[in-house]
C-alpha cells in the first residue's frame, strides 16, 4: 500500500495550486458564481496546457498516465480552490473510455487531453449525472449495467437548479439507439468507485480550506476585547475540526490505493473515503460558519462558495448514508452491492 | 405573568401542570384557528420573504391575518390581539405551522419589539405603533448588531447626541434582518458617549425612511437580501420615539429577551411540523436508511413541545422565565438543524437542488448564530443557572 | 395532560428526599455498596414507615394509591440518591399483584405496604430479572404471556455478577406449576410500561445528582490558578448536560400521565422517556466523570456509585436502542411491538 | 527518527508511503510474531493487573515475551530488544493485541520511560535500568499527578532538595499508575524552590522501596488498585538517578510525549482488535439493530490504523512528530468509549454484568482523563498546530 503520492506528483500538484491560486481565486470563483454555465472562463484551457485534463489518461492518448494515488494531491487541490470545472466527471469518464478501448477511447482521449471536450457518466445512485450540463461526450448507464456514449447533441440534459452553480446535478433523457459507441465489458462500479475517491479527496481539499479559513477569521476577529480563536468554546471546535480532516485524509489515500490497484476492498474503500472525507468537511463547514458568525452567513463572504460546494459533493456520487451503508455491508454481511 | 399579554393572573386560575387544550374553551379556538387557516393559507407558498415581491406577498398575508384577529393573538384586543394566553398561542402556532401557512414577516416587531413596548412603553407609544405593526403596515427591522459587535453586543458603538427634543443618531448597524425592505427599526444606540460596555445604551425607534438613513441590503446564504447594513447620518430621533429610559437600553433589550421571548422565538408547533413533513419525506422516499434519525427528529421536536409547555403553565403560575430561554435556544436550533440534515440525507443526491427543505437548512444554520450565538447561551446558562465563576 | 403533579405529592417527595438525605447519604450508601445484600440496612423499613412503599398500593390495601405522576417526584428522589432498594420493582410488581385482584393481591399488596415483603418481576426483553435476589414474591411472564406469581422458595434465583451491588439483575428459573397463583387477565405490557417509566425518573435524579455533583467541582477544583468552572470547555459540556437533562424531565412526567391515564400512546411515550432518559444521564455521567478527571475515576469518591446505577438503569428494563426502537416502530410504522 | 530506537537513519531506506508490511523480510516478521502467540498466548485470561495475584501472573508472561525477545521489540538488541522499525512494532501490535495476549504490566516503563531514557540517559543509566525493566524484574510507576497538578501539571509541588551526593524528596503524588505492586518510581519534582510552573523540575528515578516512601493503593472505577497514592518523606534519591538535566525535567519528561509515545501509548492494533471483537458480538448477538455503530467502530480503528501508518512512515524519513500525537490521543480515547458503548449496547441488559467489555469500558473512560486531558490535548492543537493565541 502506498500512502503517499511520489514527490513527482507532489511537486506537480504545487504548480497547480499556483495556478488555481493566480487563476481560480476568489474573485474568479465570484465572478463563475455570477454567470450562466458557473465556471471560470478560460480556466480549463489552461488546465489542459498544464496537463491536468490528461493527468490520468493513459500515455497512449497524450496524457501523463498517473494512477489515482499520484492523482490524488491535484483533486485535493482542486477541492481546496473550490473549483467549479467537470474535472472529476471527465477524468473518470476518461477512465471508463480508456478501459472499453476501441473506437470511441480513441477519437475522444485525445480531445480530454487537449482540453477541447469534457465528459460526464452516470446516473450516480439516485439517477442523476453530475455536471452534464458541461459534457460533450456522456457516458451512461442503463438498468442491465450496459453502458453507452452519447454526444450532447444525443441527449436532453435538464440541469437541476441547484445551491452550487459550480457543480450542478441533471438528469439526462437519452435512448441507447443514439449511442455513438457502446462500451463493453468495462467494469463501470471500479469507474464509480474511482470517480468517488477523486471527489472524497476534493472533499479533504474542501476541508482544509475552510479550516484555514476558520482558523484565520479567529485569529483577528475580536470580540469581548479579545481575538475571539482565544476562546476555549472556538478552539476546541477548531481542534476537532482539525481531527476529523487528519483522520480522513489517510483513509481516502488508502482507497485510491485500492482504487488503483483494483483491489478486492476497492468498493469498500471507496465508500469508506467518501463517508469519512463528506462527515469531516461537513463538520468543518458547520464549524468554520459557526465561527464566521454573520459574517459567514452572507453571500458577500467567500465562505458560502466553500460551504455549498462541500454540501453538493457530500450529495453527489453516493451520500455519506449511503456509502457507510456499503461498507457496513461489506464489513458485516461481506457483501458489496454493486452500483451502475 | 407579566401584564403584557393583557391578562390578570387572578383570570389564570388554570391548575399547574393540566394541558388544557382538551378543555372545551381550549378545544374552540383550536378548532377556529384550524378552520380559518384552512379556507385562507394559499395553496402554492408565497415566494421568499426576503424579495422585494414575496415580501409584498407577506405583508398581504399579515393584513388577511390581521383582518381575521389572528396577527397577534396575545395582544389585548385593544391593540388588534384577542388577549389569548401563553397555552392558545402555543395552540395557534401548532395549528399554523402545520397548516403550511407562510412564514411571519413581521416577526421582529410582533415577537421582539412588541413585548418590551408592552412592558416599557407609553401608552401614547402602544397606540401609534401595535395597530400598525399589527396590521403589517409598519413592518419592523433590528437593529442589534454592529460590524464589531456581534456576539458582543455590549460593544455596540453607534451614538445617539441629545440635542433638541431629541437625538442624533450616527453610525452602523448590520445583519439587520428585513431591513432591506421594512419600515422601521428598532435598536440600541450609546446615548452617553462617556459610557461602556452595557451602561449609557438607549432603545431608539426609527422609520428607514428617515433623513441620513441608508440601507445596503446584505445578500445571505441563499442569495436573498435577508438582512441589511444600515448607515445613521445624523440621524433625528425625537424623544417620543425613545423606548423606555435614556440609558437604560440593555435594561430594556434584555428583559424580553430572557422572558416570554425565549418561548416565542421559535415556537414547537414549527417543530411537529417540520417532524411531520419529515416523516412524509420518509413514506416518499421509500428509504429505511435514516429511521433512527427521523425518530429522533420526532422525538426531539415532541420533547421540546413538553419542555416549552411546561415552561408556559409555570409562567402562567407567575415563575419568572429566565434562564430557560437559553436551554430553549440551544435546543431548539441544533434540533432544527439535524431535522434537515436528515431531509437532505433522504433527498440523496438532490439534496442541493432547490426545495423547501435545503431554503430549510440554510435558515438553521442561522439558528446557533443569531439571537445570542449558542456559544453565548452556553454561557448564560454556565454561570447564571449553575454558578459557575466567569472566565 | 398533567405534566406536574400535585403540590401535595411534591411535599410528600420532599420529605422522602429529606429520609434519603439523612439514611441514605454517600456514608450509607458506601456501607450498603460493601456488603452482601448491597442494601441500607433499615432503610428499607424507614420508608415502609413514610408510606412509600405503598405509594401507589391501593387505599384499599392500605396504601396511598398514588397515580404515576404524582409518584414521580419520589422515584426522582431515589434516583438522586442513588437509593440501592428494591423500589420499582416492588411497586411494579404490586400494580401487576392489584391489577390481577384475587387472592394473591389481598394477601400480599398488605405487606408491600407494611414493609414486610418485596417484589419482582419479568423477566425484561433479554431474559433477566431485576432484583430477583430480594424478593420474597417473583411474578413472571412466560413466553405465552401468561404471568404466575411465585414464593421465593419456589425458584431459583442467580444474581448476576454487576457492576452495581445496588441493583442486580438476575436470571430466575422457574416452572408454572409451582406458582402459589396465575394472574389472568392483566396487561402485562401496561406494567411493564409503568417500571420503565418509573426507572426513567431515576434516571432523571440520576443525572440531577451527577450534574450538581459536577458542578460543585467545577467551583472548586482548581488548576492553572482558576477554578476549572471558569473554563469555557467545562462550562459548555456541563450547559449541555443541563439542557439534555432539562428536555428530558418533561418527557418522563408526559409518559407517566400516559400510563397513568392508559392513553393509547402509553408504550411510545414509555420509550420515548426511558431513551430520553438514559440518553441524558449518560451524558451527564460522561460529563461528570470528565469534569471530576482523575478524581472520579476512584472507587474512593462517590461519583462512581452514581456513574453505575446509571450505567445499570439505563441498561435495564429495556436499554435506549431498544426503547427507542420502539419510538420508531410507533412513529413510521405505527406498530409497537409487544413485550412479556 | 531519533537513535533511541537503534537505527541509523542511512539504513532507512524504505519509500515514503510504501506499507512495508508485504515485503518479505515484514512478513516474515509478523509470521515469527504470531507463530509464537499461537503457542504462548495463555488460555485463559490473567487475572487483572490491578491485583496481587493478577501484577505476578503479568508479570511472569513479561519474563516469557522477554525469553522470546519479544517484550521490547524497538530496543536494540543489546538491552534486550530486537531493533525493528516503528512499522515492524505496528506489526508487532497488531499480532499481539489479535492474539488475546494479556495487557503490559511494564508498558510505564518500556513506553514511557525507556524513550526518554534512550534520549537523556547516561550509558550507565541504560545498562543499569533498561535490561531488568525489558525483563519485568524492574516494573515502574509513574509519578507525575500531584493532588494539586492534575491537568495542570506544572503545578506540581512535591520538592527534591540538595543534599550530599543527590537529592532528599518531600511531597506527594497521586494516580500514580501501577504504584501498588510496582518496583520502582520516575517522575518530576521540584529542585529549585524558587521556581514555579515548568522551570527548576527535574526527572527523577527511585525505588518505591526506598526509606520514606510510602504507597497507599487507590481503587480505581471498577474497585481494584490501579494506581496509588505515593508519600515522599525525605527520601533520598543520588543522582545517578536523575534522568537528563538537573532542572530540565520538563523538557525531558515532554520530548517523549510529544514524539514517539503519541504514536506508541496506544497502539492500532489494540483497536482493530476491539473491532473485530466487536464484530464477534455482534454476530452471536444476532442482533442489527447496532450494525451502523459496528461498522463505525470498524472504520474508526481502520482510519486509526492508517493515520498512524501513515505518520509512521513520516518519523520513518525523519519528520518528527508533533501535535500528531494530540490529534492522535484525542481520535483513540474518543474511539474507544464509543467501541465499548456500542459492545454494552449490543449486551443488552446484560451490559452491567461482570465481562471484559464491561471491564474496557471502565477502562475506555479514563482515556479521555489521563496522559493530558482532551481539553488540554484540544487546547494543544488549536495553539500549537493550528496557531490560535492562547487565552
Amino acid at each position: 500500500m502506498r500512502l503517499r503520492p511520489d514527490p513527482d506528483a507532489l511537486e506537480f500538484a504545487a504548480s497547480v495550486r499556483e495556478l488555481l491560486d493566480r487563476s481560480c481565486d476568489a474573485e474568479a470563483l465570484r465572478a463563475a458564481w455570477d454567470s450562466a454555465d458557473g465556471r471560470v472562463p478560460g480556466l480549463w484551457k489552461r488546465l489542459a496546457e498544464m496537463g491536468v485534463t490528461g493527468l490520468t489518461v493513459g500515455e497512449s492518448f497524450g496524457g501523463s498516465g498517473m494512477d489515482l494515488t499520484d492523482a490524488l494531491p491535484v483533486l485535493v487541490a482542486s477541492g481546496r480552490a473550490a473549483m467549479p470545472e467537470p474535472l472529476v466527471e471527465t477524468l473518470a469518464a476518461a477512465q471508463l473510455l480508456e478501459r472499453a478501448g476501441g473506437g470511441a477511447a480513441a477519437s475522444w482521449l485525445p480531445r480530454v487531453v487537449e482540453g477541447s471536450a469534457v465528459l460526464a457518466l452516470g446516473p450516480g445512485p439516485t439517477g442523476v449525472v453530475s455536471g452534464a450540463e458541461h459534457a460533450d461526450l456522456l457516458l451512461l448507464a442503463d438498468d442491465a449495467g450496459g453502458v453507452f456514449a452519447l454526444e450532447r447533441d444525443a441527449v436532453r440534459v435538464t440541469p437541476l437548479p441547484s445551491v452550487d452553480t459550480g457543480v450542478r446535478p441533471a438528469t439526462v433523457e437519452w435512448s441507447a439507439s443514439e449511442a455513438v459507441a457502446r462500451l463493453d465489458g468495462v467494469d463501470g462500479l471500479a469507474v464509480f468507485d474511482w470517480a468517488v475517491v477523486a471527489v472524497a479527496a476534493q472533499l479533504v481539499g474542501l476541508a482544509e480550506a475552510m479550516l484555514d479559513m476558520a482558523v484565520g477569521y479567529a485569529k483577528t476577529r475580536e470580540q469581548f476585547g479579545v481575538a475571539i480563536g482565544a476562546f476555549q468554546a472556538v478552539k476546541h471546535q477548531l481542534a476537532d475540526a482539525y481531527v476529523a480532516t487528519s483522520f480522513a485524509r489517510p483513509v481516502v489515500n488508502r482507497a485510491a490505493w485500492s482504487v488503483a490497484q483494483d483491489l478486492p476492498s476497492r468498493s469498500r474503500d471507496a465508500s469508506h473515503a467518501k463517508h469519512a472525507a463528506s462527515v469531516a468537511a461537513g463538520r468543518v463547514a458547520r464549524t468554520a460558519l459557526q465561527v464566521h458568525g454573520g459574517i459567514g452567513y452572507t453571500f458577500e463572504h467567500d465562505l458560502h462558495m466553500w460551504l455549498k460546494r462541500t454540501w453538493t459533493l457530500s450529495a453527489l456520487w453516493g451520500n455519506p448514508q449511503w456509502h457507510k451503508e456499503r461498507v457496513t455491508s461489506s464489513v458485516i454481511q461481506g457483501a458489496t452491492p454493486r452500483v451502475p | 405573568m407579566s401584564a403584557i399579554y393583557g391578562r390578570d393572573m387572578a383570570i389564570v386560575r388554570e391548575r399547574s401542570g393540566v394541558d388544557l387544550s382538551v378543555e372545551p374553551a381550549r378545544a374552540a379556538w383550536r378548532a377556529e384557528v384550524r378552520s380559518w387557516l384552512a379556507a385562507n393559507v394559499p395553496s402554492a407558498p408565497l415566494p421568499s420573504l426576503d424579495t422585494a415581491d414575496g415580501f409584498a406577498a407577506h405583508r398581504e398575508w399579515e393584513r388577511r391575518l390581521a383582518e381575521a384577529g389572528l396577527a397577534v393573538v396575545t395582544w389585548p384586543s385593544e391593540y388588534g390581539g384577542r388577549g389569548v394566553d401563553l397555552i392558545d398561542w402555543l395552540i395557534f402556532e401548532e395549528e399554523y405551522w402545520a397548516s403550511g401557512a407562510p412564514a411571519r414577516v413581521s416577526q421582529n416587531g410582533i415577537f421582539l419589539l412588541a413585548p418590551t413596548m408592552f412592558e416599557f412603553g407609553t401608552e401614547a407609544q402602544k397606540q401609534r405603533f401595535l395597530p400598525p405593526m399589527a396590521r403589517a403596515d409598519e413592518v419592523w427591522a433590528q437593529g442589534w448588531s454592529e460590524p464589531g459587535a456581534g456576539s458582543d453586543l455590549a460593544a455596540l458603538r453607534s451614538r445617539a447626541d441629545r440635542v433638541d427634543g431629541g437625538w442624533r443618531v450616527n453610525g452602523q448597524k448590520t445583519w439587520s434582518s428585513r431591513a432591506a425592505f421594512a419600515d422601521w427599526l428598532f435598536g440600541l444606540f450609546r446615548t452617553d458617549p462617556e459610557s461602556s460596555r452595557h451602561r449609557g445604551l438607549t432603545y431608539l425607534l426609527m422609520p428607514l425612511s428617515a433623513e441620513g438613513v441608508t440601507v445596503r441590503p446584505i445578500r445571505q446564504l441563499d442569495g436573498e437580501p435577508g438582512f441589511a447594513e444600515v448607515f445613521f447620518d445624523d440621524v433625528f430621533v425625537p424623544d417620543e420615539h425613545v423606548l423606555g429610559g435614556v440609558g437604560d437600553g440593555w435594561k430594556v433589550a434584555m428583559s424580553t429577551t430572557t422572558s416570554e421571548r425565549g418561548l416565542t422565538l421559535r415556537s414547537p408547533g414549527r417543530f411537529m411540523a417540520a417532524a411531520d413533513r419529515l416523516l412524509a419525506l420518509r413514506a416518499e422516499s421509500g428509504s429505511t436508511s435514516y429511521d433512527a434519525d427521523v425518530a429522533q427528529a420526532w422525538m426531539d421536536a415532541d420533547a421540546y413541545r413538553l419542555y416549552v409547555l411546561d415552561t408556559a403553565l409555570q409562567a402562567l403560575y407567575g415563575k419568572p422565565i429566565g434562564a430557560e430561554s437559553s436551554a430553549n435556544k440551544l435546543f431548539w436550533s441544533e434540533m432544527d438543524v439535524r431535522i434537515h440534515e436528515t431531509a437532505l440525507g433522504l433527498l440523496g443526491e438532490r439534496a442541493t437542488v432547490d426545495s423547501s427543505w435545503l431554503d430549510g437548512y440554510e435558515f438553521s444554520l442561522a439558528g446557533p448564530i443569531y439571537a445570542g450565538t449558542n456559544e453565548v447561551q452556553r454561557n448564560v446558562i454556565a454561570e447564571r443557572v449553575l454558578g459557575l465563576p466567569r472566565a
